[in-house]
């Protein structure tokens, strides 16, 4: 099945563009998507054990499997408000 | 009332949303752009949001914090794009019928949507540097769910 | 800011009056009149206050939360007078740095004010009898300082 | 030493004035207001142990010693927040 990855923010900038698409095998789950995301963009590798993935706007475990119709997203942790700028 | 927007944040606006008879007490919590983080000065801050999923997971914030306490109503906006000094980046509001509640709620709501709603930051220092800001990007970092 | 006011509160020009670079969070409180208390009916509130007392001891709050935590800017405005369902009684708001902080204050300063501010409330149930709230008349209750 | 005790809410019902003169030793203190309000103002006595007074617009425990200038008042607690109303 044939995948279209949204990246935001870091993964974005690093990746050079917003959208990825990813040739997968049939019944392949989120860890088979981070190898195949590493491996694909050699400039995301170094980022990719601590992206989040979202599968259909959820938070997606690497067991969970993915279906030709999964919106997939992978970015980094969010804001958290731990450093600057706003409280 | 939730919402994600390019537009200033009106926090009159936003208290207007959640006032009622019913309600005894409005907790609104405004997130401010900051000048100074320790020796460090930002100029302004760019927000960038994943619009879809920051909107289902405040969906899901809005009913965990009402299964939670006795909220009477209940606000979010977030502003996204360029934020300048003073600007308000995010609003939450929460009318209950007494204020021990609409503390708890207001404060969980704000600590909570700062772990799992996909909006991230990025500062603009004084000097010109651009910084995204991705506190979690340590491998040890729990992610936001629970596993 | 501190102020006791006939006229109705603004809570925009209240949240103006904290608003700073230096901050990056605004904790707002509003008590709102509310209509419903378990199964009795609120048709309207009086409040009274010792002006010069209540003043004093507001100035003194607004300097023991100074001490106590990081802040950038107070203001505590409370009504005085007639007041009918939904009108807001009293308004704390406080802008600091970070967000810990400011709900920590701004709650302390309502816990604090409503034990200590000499200001009185009296209900007027929706049958039109009036009845002053002063739950401490319990004589085992402590008084407001200490002793 | 002649005071005049300024009095708020139940109390200025109970007693149907808001000022109330009292005619006092020099070196009374608050108890001994306390008792002169309680012999003076009889609609008042029943509430007298539980009024709060303040001196120069602070709260006073029954050894402070008054003064002919003292401003004094004497009121029941403040809403508490406990009840109804307002949050």
């Amino acid at each position: 099945m044939r995948l279209s990855i949204q990246l935001f923010a870091l993964a974005r900038d690093k990746a050079g563009r917003s959208v990825v698409p990813l040739e997968l095998p049939d019944g392949a789950n989120v860890a088979d998507l981070r190898a195949a995301l590493a491996a694909g963009v050699p400039a995301l590798a170094p980022l990719v054990p601590v992206l989040l993935i979202a599968v259909d706007s959820e938070y997606a475990r690497d067991e969970v499997v993915l279906r030709p119709e999964s919106q997939v997203a992978a970015f980094p942790p969010v804001s958290g408000g731990t450093a600057g700028g706003v409280a | 009332m939730i919402e994600l927007t390019h537009e200033p944040i009106d926090p009159g606006r936003v208290i207007e949303s959640v006032r009622s008879h019913q309600a005894g007490a409005i907790c609104l919590f405004l997130g401010t752009v900051r000048e100074f983080t320790g020796e460090r000065q930002t100029r302004s801050l760019a927000y960038e949001a994943y619009t879809a999923m920051a909107e289902a997971r405040l969906t899901d914030l809005e009913a965990e914090a009402r299964a939670r306490w006795p909220i009477v109503a209940l606000s979010i906006v977030h502003r996204v794009g360029d934020l300048e000094l003073g600007d308000i980046a995010v609003a939450v509001a929460v009318s209950t019928p007494h204020r021990g509640e609409g503390f708890a709620a207001c404060q969980w709501l704000m600590d909570t949507l700062k772990q799992v709603v996909p909006i991230w930051k990025q500062e603009v220092w004084a000097d010109g540097t651009r910084e995204w800001v991705h506190p979690g990007l340590d491998p040890s970092n729990a992610p936001p769910f629970e596993s």
